[in-house]
């Protein structure tokens, strides 16, 4: 017997109101992923629980390799966001957190495209309600952007269901065999909830806009479901490889000049995406492995990193470079921990970084995608620049912002810490996480040349950025927004929107008002001529009119 | 009891609960078990008949009076697509009487006897449109709705109220009288019938350059249907109280117009005819122009009610295009709209009316951080509004699978690109409401005018769309049957 | 059931019994002192013809056609009487309309008429009732043109009654177009003698066709036509019609509403069809105008503020579809046009009635004085209702009768789905000043000067005929089978000649 | 800025951040930059293949390409922000980007 794990978050959720609130809710809500962990951590790889709906077979319940990894990492995300968020007393949240862990970890396991569907629309709409959790307008604004967004990858993914289906009959959730226009719908879809390039920009958008510690729910699920789901659709999908490249850099540039923190994680986020991204793309077992675990890990360093932004956001009331600095002396804990989740995406030798990052890089290089591997080197630098450095020192170090603050709550510091000691931990013994790989892949991380050219990369890396802040090169924080496409949307369209509205509408006022004046008077100019009394003379008239044109008319027909 | 009975039983039944209520005028608890008591009655027998036809029966009822020009009959017939109409109808008469209950005690209304009275006069309307067997008996009691809802939008008899239900009589008798009396009667000249029929009775009768006009002539006589030039009443309705709404947007009004649309798309036309000739190619597109364009109407109005008005046009026009695409599948998309709406918007209206009464506010605008006062209402109103956006887990869903399934099947992607923005767009006119509502704080501007917090409405204005809300989930997972019980559509010979 | 009680010999006389008591009886009221008994007196007469009319119509019913030759001498050279199904069903609306306009008026004729001018007031409507019943009746053209001027010359006396001051104007308007209208008519009778020396309708009905084209004839039908176009009221030869309908005294009003200009119609559809035959050319000429009447009427008679004149213009409008469906000249639509005669009597009859009742309550028929006045006078306004609901031919009452009919003969004999939509599209015109007039009864809120509010409901004689005449609406609606069955048969005597 | 934080492990960081500690970082990561790229001339390369197997011939080519495109990135980057940088109000209300802001200015006045 074996019960979908996402069941025991939405039943969490329907019952978390009834849990007093404080301590017991809180201890509730991390125990949900630690049962529903159980539930399938140890459960032979198969199909479980399918359901009839509609006519159709829906597999709530699929767990292979792929899966299961994925699932386990979620789970592990759960527990660990739940604990960084033990302080927090909002209902809404705390259901909203639920919700979106459980129907991330149903996504995955989902065998068929309808139950993914579903779930893949339940994250929208349960995430969003992170967003707003932060009661400000312009969260709120953010949330609706980011919603609508999310809505538009449910729907495209709808569309392509429906044609695949209609195509093949089967709603099995299995590689897209070819790219027809079923599936062009679905990988975008899968696109913009991946953060492709140019469908990239509700990402930066919303995760900054979210709580301390929704962002950090928010960093673990939606894109790495998107991966995930990339991964079982579509891998060995050449033009990923080259759009996954593009997500590596491009972010990297924004992310050097951004001055909100929390953002500058969002564009790392999507260029680590790019990582993955790569992986799939060039969908070799060696590839595919390195995607599964760069994403392990990276939801990992990623959580970290957003939690000891989020510890600072909650403590020092702003994550912007701008306006921060020194903090270390007020929070060295969360320091240490910030500059672990660092140290661990910039892939530094004995973090969870460097023992994911390097798969993909060497299974580009097998490949012989060399501008790629190029340019994925050139984002490891870039990683290390804008996250590794940037981030710790701009916050803790640099100078002193004369805010002193109090040092993170326990459950932050003891979530941050469990994190920072997985991080770590994966670094050191990478094997269990290979163990679990979907591919019998044998790879060893830690050969000589690896570790010496990552350092070498990496500390010449930081010697740039030593220079540059010497010679005054280095730009600083400054509060400002730095366009993006999303003007377009943001901006433009409206404007173009409203004009395109207003002119239709003074046009067809400038039509409407004479004809609607002028069949005024005539219906007037009616009731006068019809409806007036008038006179014998006119009846008469008439009389004499009708009878000259009927004497007429007779006369002609002759 | 037989079924015919149980056909007239189903009309004269709410004309009874009327006579009741007119009896019982001054004992208002009376009154109110009269309507209750009533509506329970007829949704049971309109369950037996539901239960008849299921088992392939068609229930009828012919010549119940002669008219005037032969072979022109009052008759009554029960195929799924009517029993289904019916039992929406009466079902949804109970969530609403309770709720109208509640919702005009509450705000103290005056006229409360004529408000009931005309209700179960519109109810028993809405059961003949259902169970009529030709189109002189749908006519004759879609006129009767009209007339018998006009006292009700007019329900306040303010000067607005008025213009508005001016509006709406006027437009609805106007293209009915004008409009669908005249396609009534070339149909009956052409096919010298009007009774509805299994494939149509139009089929190789009329050329084929002639069928899009004559389609026409229905389409925009059936005012109900709110199709684009012709919706201007329903926003104009929305002066009505809003069990009146409710009425009108879920229960029976708007719902009778699309219901006589798909009646003579199925019975009058016939699919395959539809399909053969494409005379309704042009509706297709024209149900899809109303429902972008209503959906962004929608998005500009700042008035709850009028968000959902538009959000109505936009919603029927699902089943315009539905049936327009000339499928059966499309057809059936069509009929599970009508229930899956009715669910949807009827939550939405009743969620709207709490509101209302808690806190006498209309505006969206005003709506901010009025869920944490009202949890329920709010939670409710989100799972109406994720039905009507056509969310998972609820049953608006499977209206949008049904009928991006129906276009795809005629590669007619613009459909498939239609159903989607209109999807962006009502989540986009939705969402603030459910944003605000939770995650905005309060408005403090307006000082000690509210001074007294908003608390959840009575029990009678929240329990009802919550039960609502809750078979809005349990249509996601029950439509099988739902489905299966539409499909004798095509396979009884009514 | 008439047919059988009677005796055989009664039965022969019945179509000159028809017009005759009336006309005997008419100088008889003059005796009468006291106005009430007129009153009685004149419904003991007009219930005789409504009865007798009804057995005339059960015997034409059963299939004969009822010849008299009045004094004895035979036709051609005789004036003959003749009875067939079309107009045994004039006879019986006239009738029967003289019978419940009576019934339900005395209230109103007290109060709009002196006390002493009664005698005279009933003496001239029997008169006018006659010529009517004579007009219908009659088989001889110039027969025809005298009993006109009778209810004509009776009319003017009815219209000049009235109390506004105008009527007399009215009235004096209408004597001058009356008569011009008559002496047209009978200048073509004339003509007609000249060229065919006959005046016996059936005789020229055989004669003239054997010279179609002759200029005197085709010169009389001109005539003919324009003078009974003015009798019936046919656009543009309508104008005298809104003052009469609007300041005749109540009574007068419903009944002529109700009677004469059909009586005129149903003349011209004898002339056209019977013994011109020459249906498609009328048809030609007077559809247009039929199209117009209906659409620049209802025009008009939306931007009116009194209802009477409301009314009025939807009269010309109601002749404009008759007119329309006698010039499509089919039988269906012959005999849609029928039932569109007896349909708006029905309807606009009840709707003079509610407005007569209402009127006299109010002591206006303007519109602004009536806001609101359905809380008073519920019974009243619902009549109007009901009624106005016939005039649009909504279903469920006679007037979808007699609209689907026509709707059906349109698109069995034209084919014009265009001129479908036309006839259509008018009676969304009819929807919209019923509904302006309904809703100020309704909804409106009374001006404080005019305090409605301690009017009564109308007289219940007045009411209960209203009331009856509504039913009539519902009912003929629920069975209309014996109104379409009449006027199938009046249409097939029409068109089959004689 | 004498002040003496908390916490003993701010008191330890305290002393990187101090201008001699930045210093000997300096230095430390000039040594060992200097002595990766030594050892990168020594150490066998098997795990590389294609462009991987031709760079790492290269002395210190990661080093130099770190070095290189970081500081490009920044330059880069910074040209960037002359383009796309707007005020923090850019698109308000509809952002969070100028309320913390917002605030501040709120509670000072």
């Amino acid at each position: 017997m074996s019960i979908p794990p996402f069941l025991f978050y939405l039943a969490g959720a329907l019952v978390l109101p009834l849990v007093p609130k404080g301590a017991m809710r809180s201890l509730f809500l991390s125990l949900v992923p630690v049962l529903a962990l159980t539930q399938f951590v140890v459960l032979p790889f198969g199909e479980y629980a399918s359901a009839e709906l509609f006519g159709y077979t829906l597999i709530l319940l699929r767990l292979d390799a792929l899966a299961y990894a994925f699932s386990l990492i979620f789970s592990i995300a759960a527990f660990l966001a739940a604990l960084f968020a033990w302080h927090i007393r909002d209902t809404t949240q705390q259901i909203a957190t639920l919700i979106y862990s459980g129907v991330a970890i149903g996504a995955v396991q989902a065998g068929d495209l309808i139950t993914l569907f579903c779930f893949w629309e339940a994250t929208a709409f349960a995430s969003v309600f992170l967003v707003w959790a932060r009661r400000t307008d312009g969260a709120y604004f953010t949330g609706m952007r980011y919603l609508i967004f999310q809505m538009l990858s449910g729907l495209l993914l709808l569309a392509g269901i429906i044609l695949h289906i209609n195509a093949t009959g089967s709603n099995l959730f299995v590689q897209f065999p070819d790219i027809n226009f079923a599936a062009v719908l679905i990988l975008l879809a899968f696109g913009i909830k991946c953060a492709f390039p140019l469908l990239h920009d509700w990402l930066q958008d919303a995760y900054p806009a979210s709580t301390p510690t929704g962002t950090v729910v928010l960093s673990v699920f939606t894109t790495k479901l998107a991966v995930y789901a990339l991964a079982r659709g579509f891998p060995g999908l050449e033009a990923l490889v080259y759009i996954g490249a593009l997500m590596a850099l491009f972010p990297i540039f924004y992310a050097v000049i951004e001055n909100d923190l929390r953002r500058v994680l969002a564009f790392s986020l999507n260029n680590q995406l790019g990582f993955m991204v790569v992986g799939v793309g060039i969908g070799t077992p060696l590839a595919l492995n390195g995607t599964v675990t760069h994403a392990f890990c990276h939801v990992l360093y990623k959580a970290l990193l957003f939690m000891s932004m989020g510890a600072v956001l909650l403590r020092a009331g702003t994550t912007k470079g701008s306006e921060l600095g020194g903090l270390y002396k007020s929070m060295p804990y969360t320091t240490v921990f910030c500059v672990i989740g660092a140290a661990s995406i910039s892939a530094f030798p004995l973090f969870s970084g460097f023992i994911s990052k390097s798969l993909i890089l060497s299974a580009a290089d097998k490949q012989g995608y060399t501008l790629v591997w190029f340019a994925l080197l050139f984002a490891s630098a870039g990683v290390f620049h804008y996250c590794g450095i940037k981030i710790p020192y701009f916050a803790f170090f640099a100078r002193d912002s004369g805010i002193r603050c109090r040092e993170a709550p326990w459950n932050m510091l003891l979530a941050m810490g469990l994190t920072a000691l997985l991080c770590v931990g994966i670094g050191v013994f990478p094997q269990p996480l290979y163990n679990i790989l979907p591919y019998g892949v044998s790879y060893v991380p830690y050969t000589a040349d690896h570790v010496v050219f990552q350092l070498q990369l990496l500390l010449f890396s930081a010697l740039a950025f030593m220079v540059l802040m010497s010679k005054g090169i280095y730009p600083a924080g400054l509060r400002s927004v730095n366009l993006s496409s999303d003007i377009v949307y943001r901006k433009w369209l409206p404007r173009v929107l409203l004009w395109t509205w207003g002119s239709i509408e003074q046009f067809v006022v400038s039509i409407t008002a004479p004809l609607r004046r002028e069949s005024r008077q005539i219906f007037r100019n009616i009731g006068v001529v019809i409806g007036n009394e008038h006179g014998s003379g006119v009846m008469l008239l008439w009389v004499g009119v009708l009878l000259v044109f009927l004497l007429a008319l007779t006369y002609l027909a002759r | 009891m037989n079924d015919t009975s149980a056909l007239y039983l189903a009309i004269l039944l709410p004309l009874l609960g009327a006579v009741l209520i007119a009896a019982l005028r001054n004992h208002p608890n009376l009154r109110e078990a009269a309507t209750l008591v009533t509506s329970v009655v007829l949704f049971a027998n309109v369950c037996w008949l539901v239960a008849s036809v299921a088992n392939g029966a068609t229930p009828r009822a012919e010549n119940i009076l002669p008219m005037p020009v032969s072979g022109l009959f009052l008759s009554l017939e029960l195929e799924p697509l009517g029993a289904m109409f019916a039992a929406i109808a009466s079902g949804l008469w109970i969530i609403n009487s309770l709720y109208s209950i509640g919702y005009m005690r509450a705000n103290k209304e005056k006229h409360q006897t004529r408000f009931y009275i005309c209700f179960a006069i519109a109810i028993a309307a809405a059961m003949g449109i259902a169970l009529s067997g030709d189109l002189i008996t749908l006519f004759v009691f879609y006129e009767v709705l009209t007339l018998a809802t006009y006292p009700l939008v007019a329900h306040k008899q303010t000067a607005e109220a008025k213009a508005g239900a001016r509006t709406y009589l006027l437009i609805l008798l106007s293209t009915s009288v004008f409009l669908l009396l005249f396609a009534i009667a070339w149909t009956y000249d052409i096919a010298g019938t009007v009774a509805f029929a299994q494939g149509g009775i139009l089929s190789g009768r009329i050329e084929s350059w002639l069928a899009p006009v004559l389609l026409a002539c229905f389409a925009f006589g059936i005012g109900k249907a709110a199709l684009l030039p012709v919706h201007l009443w329903l926003p104009a309705a929305m002066v009505a109280p809003t069990p009146v709404s409710a009425l009108l947007h879920a229960v029976a009004v708007v719902k009778a117009g699309v219901f006589t649309m798909l009646k003579v798309g199925v019975y009058i036309f016939g699919i395959d005819f539809l399909e053969q000739t494409g005379a309704s190619q042009w509706l297709a597109w024209l149900a899809g122009a109303s429902i972008l364009y209503a959906s962004v109407r929608a998005l500009a109005q700042d008035n709850l009610k009028a968000r959902l008005a538009y959000s109505t046009v936009s919603q029927l026009s699902y089943v315009t295009l539905a049936m327009a695409l000339a499928t059966p599948l499309g057809a059936l998309a069509g009929a599970l709209q009508i229930a899956m709406h009715a669910f949807g918007k009827i939550t939405l209206f009743m969620c709207a009316g709490a509101i209302y009464v808690a806190s006498h506010r209309t505006q969206v605008s005003g709506l901010n951080g009025l869920a944490r006062a009202m949890p329920v209402t709010f939670t409710a109103f989100a799972v109406g509004a994720l039905s009507i956006i056509g969310a998972p887990l609820l049953g608006g869903f499977w209206v949008k699978w049904e009928i991006i399934f129906a276009a795809n099947a005629l590669e007619q992607l613009v459909f498939i690109i239609v159903m989607i923005a209109s999807s962006m767009l009502s989540l986009a006119y939705f969402a603030p409401v459910i944003g605000r509502g939770f995650f905005l704080p309060p408005a403090q501007a307006s000082g000690d005018a509210d001074a007294s917090a908003p608390k959840e409405a009575p029990l009678l204005c929240v329990l009802p769309p919550s039960i609502s809300a809750i078979i809005c989930i349990i249509l996601f997972f029950q439509v099988d049957a739902l489905w299966r019980f539409l499909e004798l559509i095509f396979e009884s010979t009514p | 059931m008439f047919v059988a009680i009677l005796p055989a010999a009664l039965l022969t006389q019945l179509p000159i019994l028809q017009v005759a008591i009336p006309l005997l009886a008419a100088p008889v009221c003059v005796l009468f002192r006291r106005g009430r008994w007129a009153h009685d007196f004149s419904l003991l007469v007009t219930a005789i013809a409504s009865i007798i009319s009804v057995a005339l119509l059960q015997f034409v019913f059963n299939g004969g056609v009822i010849s008299y030759a009045l004094g004895g001498f035979a036709p051609p050279w005789g004036i003959e009487y003749r009875i067939d199904s079309a107009n045994a069903v004039i006879l019986l609306l006239v009738s029967v309309s003289g019978f419940l306009a009576l019934l339900q008026s005395r209230a109103s004729i007290e109060t709009e008429i002196p006390e002493q001018k009664h005698p005279l007031f009933y003496t001239a409507f029997l008169l006018c009732l006659t010529g009517l019943l004579g007009v219908a009746a009659t088989g001889d053209a110039f027969n025809a043109f005298v009993f006109l001027e009778i209810s004509s010359l009776a009319t003017y006396a009815l219209v000049a009654m009235g109390k506004s001051p105008r009527a007399l104007t009215a009235a004096f308007r209408y004597l001058i177009l009356g008569t011009i209208g008559a002496s047209t008519f009978v200048i073509g009778v004339g003509l007609l003698y000249m060229a065919t020396g006959t005046l016996n309708m059936s005789d020229l009905a055989t004669r003239i066709p054997a010279s179609p084209h002759h200029a005197v004839i085709q010169a009389a039908f001109a005539l003919i036509i324009v003078g009974l176009g003015l009798k019936a009221a046919i656009f543009p030869l309508h104008l005298w019609l809104p003052n009469v309908y609007t300041f005749a005294p109540a009574v007068v009003t419903t009944f002529l509403a109700a009677t004469a200009t059909k009586v005129a119609l149903y003349l011209l559809a004898r002339f056209v069809f019977v013994i011109f035959e020459d249906a498609s050319f009328a048809g030609t000429l007077l559809m247009p105008l039929a199209l117009l009447a209906m659409f620049l009427a209802s025009l008009a008679a939306l931007q009116q503020g009194n209802v009477k004149r409301i009314l009025a213009y939807s009269s010309i409008a109601q002749i404009g579809y008759m007119l329309f469906a006698l010039a499509l000249a089919s039988t269906q639509a012959v005999a849609a046009a029928w039932l569109l005669i007896l349909t708006h009597a029905l309807a606009k009859g009840g709707l003079f009635m509610a407005v007569a009742g209402i009127a006299l309550q109010t002591g206006s028929s303007n519109l602004d004085d009536w806001k609101g006045i359905a809380k008073q006078m519920p019974w009243s306004a619902a009549v109007m209702v009901v009624c106005f609901l016939s005039l649009v031919g909504v279903p469920l009452t006679a007037g979808f009768v007699a609209k689907w009919s026509l709707l059906s003969a349109i698109f069995s004999t034209s084919e014009s789905i265009i001129l479908a939509a036309v006839v259509a599209g008018v009676s969304l015109l009819t929807l919209l000043y019923a509904g302006k007039v309904l809703e100020t009864v309704y909804l409106g809120t009374p001006d404080e000067q005019n305090a409605t509010a301690n009017l009564r409901e109308a007289p219940l004689a007045m009411l209960l005929v209203a009331l009856l005449v509504a039913a009539m609406n519902i009912y003929f609606g629920f069975n209309g089978t014996m109104l379409s069955d009449l006027s199938k048969r009046a249409a097939l005597a029409l068109l089959s000649g004689f | 800025m004498n002040e003496q934080p908390r916490f003993l492990l701010s008191r330890l960081l305290q002393r990187i951040d101090s201008p001699l500690g930045v210093k000997r970082i300096c230095y430390i990561l000039l040594v060992a930059c200097g002595l990766l790229v030594a050892i990168g001339l020594f150490i066998p390369h098997h795990d590389a293949y294609g462009m991987g197997a031709i760079v790492a011939r290269i002395p210190g080519f990661y080093g130099i390409y770190g070095f290189v495109m970081s500081a490009l990135l920044v330059i880069i980057a910074k040209a960037l922000r002359r383009i796309l940088m707007r005020s923090e109000d850019y698109y308000a209300p509809r952002t969070i980007d100028n309320e913390e802001t917002q605030k501040e200015r709120n509670s000072s006045t």
